[in-house]
């Protein structure tokens, strides 16, 4: 076991509930996919973390592929929630 | 001499780095802060980078170095540009 | 010296993330979260490039430099400066405050046990002997993909079904997007300080891409990182208040949009038809095939995340001119 | 040269810390995004000494992506939307 990879998988955990508190607590739309991306990026950081094996080591490279697709989704699965948030507002001003 | 030269350059980024962040915090209002950020943060970018292009090891990578400058050297003239217009039409009230 | 000052800027670092995260997450203004939100993209991509990842370095500066965060602050509601929660009732009794402060209670606990599992299985992964099964076929293979980027070789031919999935993925997600309404409104021309700065960075930024593509068979790069940086040329376009962004109209739009699945599957199928088996590339052309793969979708990437930014179908050029006139004429 | 990066590296972190308070402390929205600014350049300062610390040439790349990309937030923050025909 690497302090590296200890305290970065650590520090993701926290960032994990961090969101997901956000995700479920907020009142606020936005705010709720601002909390939902960062859950994501905490998830991110724990596969980065374990696919580190060390200083001048090459890391595994499954889990960055992982990563680097799921940034790409991550941002159009947001750009889908905010259109979805805009038309309910455009509805509920309709009213 | 070379290493002591691009040490120097180094360092002086680092101190108007530091500098830049200080003027920040401590300046009392937005223009201001706007003027030490963009003169400190552009001359701390430059001699880092400066100091680390003597020891690119290609062209390339000098080239790349001195691209990052200028890059954020327009980008943050035209941004500090845009919040002070933003800032001052908010006063203004239009 | 060196390892302990890289502890100890690993520990400044997280820090900051998690205080950045916990205080974007806590602000009760949206503007104020989306900002700290930025911020907290920014030291991601810092971190990527610390743990060794500048394949996903890359595409979190594109993405999060160049696209969410402009996304993001578009998306922010004007609010009038009391009323920072949108749909709540101030004249709330105090039983139901009450009964709220208890739900969040429990959903913070709730947060907290999932962190604390989370940390024990990942503690329980690190200690245990690590599988290197799976990088070890990947180093193995490396030299038979077509690519010596790993993270590239990974991607478009060892697992080329997932990435095939994915550009479906974004396809779909645009498709809901058009489905969901119009696009939302330009933005006004951004003045002349602005507009220099386009003249020259919309270039160097298509450039880059170029140069992503191309350098991600043998060094980080690749399609991902390229067509988001494409995407962020057309989003500094779109905000320095130019109707064309580089979005083509019409039906040429429509194939731009497909040509990443497109080209994907036309490759899979012609190699069945040759008697391989899907998305299995003879050797010799490996490294062709994926370049013309990566371009493909360079371009579908590019013109779906613009479009996602844009927020729906873009109207032609000429509608929006006519458009333009017509508003001058009422104005007038 | 590399107990010099190490240290540049902290000063860099101390520098991003100092941003980071004028982030959290506001007090107008406009005073976030020049800090934003500073905390880019930050950003961007790491990952070349990063760059030479870690011996990972391609970081180079991802500091030209951040600095080419850092005006996008001012301008999306200062952008006005042209005004909605109906």
């Amino acid at each position: 076991m690497m302090t590296t990879q200890v305290l970065y998988g650590l520090t993701a955990c926290v960032i994990v509930a961090l969101g997901l508190r956000g995700a479920l607590l907020h009142a606020s739309l936005l705010q709720r996919v601002v909390a939902i991306n960062v859950m994501g990026a905490g998830v991110f950081m724990l596969l980065i973390a374990v696919a580190y094996r060390g200083p001048g080591l090459p890391p595994d490279p499954l889990p960055h592929a992982l990563v680097l697709t799921g940034i790409v989704v991550a941002v159009s699965a947001t750009a889908l929630a905010l259109a979805l948030a805009r038309r309910l507002h455009a509805e509920q001003d309709n009213d | 001499m070379i290493d002591l030269l691009s040490s120097l350059l180094i360092l002086a980024g680092l101190f108007f780095y530091l500098a830049g962040s200080i003027g920040l915090l401590r300046l009392p209002d937005l223009y201001s802060r706007l003027h030490a950020l963009t003169k400190a943060d552009n001359l701390g970018l430059g001699l880092l980078s400066a100091g680390l292009a003597l020891h690119a090891q290609d062209l390339l990578m000098m080239l790349k170095l001195m691209l990052i400058w200028l890059a954020v050297l327009a980008a943050s003239a035209t941004s500090a540009h845009l919040i002070a217009r933003q800032a001052r039409r908010q006063e203004t009230g239009s | 010296m060196n390892a302990t000052s890289l502890l100890v800027f690993d520990g400044l670092l997280l820090c900051s993330i998690v205080g950045l995260a916990w205080a974007s997450l806590a602000s009760h203004d949206e503007r104020r979260g989306v900002i700290l939100f930025i911020a907290f993209g920014l030291l991601l991509a810092v971190a990527w490039g610390r743990l060794l990842a500048p394949d996903v370095a890359l595409a979190e500066a594109a993405i999060g430099a160049g696209l969410s965060g402009a996304l993001l602050l578009a998306a922010v509601r004007k609010q009038s400066p009391g009323s920072s929660r949108t749909h709540a009732n101030p004249d709330r009794n105090r039983s139901e405050s009450g009964a709220k402060v208890v739900l969040q209670w429990l959903v913070t606990l709730l947060c907290a046990a999932l962190a604390g599992t989370l940390a024990w299985a990942l503690l329980h992964a690190l200690s245990s002997t690590p599988h290197d099964t799976l990088p070890r076929a990947i180093s193995d293979n490396l030299v038979a993909s077509g690519v010596s980027n790993p993270v590239t070789a990974v991607l478009l031919n060892f697992r080329a079904y997932d990435t095939l999935l994915e550009l479906a993925v974004l396809l779909t997600a645009v498709l809901g997007i058009f489905a969901l309404g119009q696009a939302t409104a330009g933005y006004q021309p951004a003045g002349p300080v602005f507009d220099g700065l386009v003249r020259w960075l919309v270039p160097v930024l298509i450039l880059t891409a170029g140069y992503l593509l191309w350098v991600g068979a043998h060094a980080p790069g690749g399609a991902f990182q390229a067509g988001a940086t494409l995407a962020a040329a057309g989003v500094v376009l779109r905000l320095a208040g130019r109707s064309r962004i580089g979005l083509p109209d019409g039906f040429a739009l429509r194939i731009v949009m497909a040509a990443g699945v497109g080209v994907f599957l036309l490759v899979g199928l012609t190699l069945l038809l040759l008697g391989r088996s899907f998305l299995d590339y003879p050797p010799a052309w490996a490294s062709a095939l994926i370049l013309l793969i990566e371009t493909a979708a360079m371009l579908s990437i590019a013109a779906t995340l613009l479009l996602a930014f844009v927020g729906g179908q873009p109207q032609s050029a000429g509608v929006t001119a006519a458009a333009n006139r017509q508003r001058e004429e009422i104005s007038r | 040269m590399s107990e010099l990066l190490s240290v540049v590296l902290l000063g860099l972190m101390l520098s991003l810390f100092l941003g980071l308070l004028r982030v959290l402390l506001g007090p107008s929205a406009g005073d976030r995004m020049l800090a934003i600014q500073l905390i880019g350049t930050a950003g961007v300062g790491m990952l070349l000494v990063l760059n030479v610390l870690l011996n990972q040439p391609a970081l180079i790349d991802v500091a030209l992506l951040l600095a080419l990309l850092a005006a996008v937030a001012a301008a999306a923050f200062t952008g006005r939307r042209e005004i909605h025909r109906d």
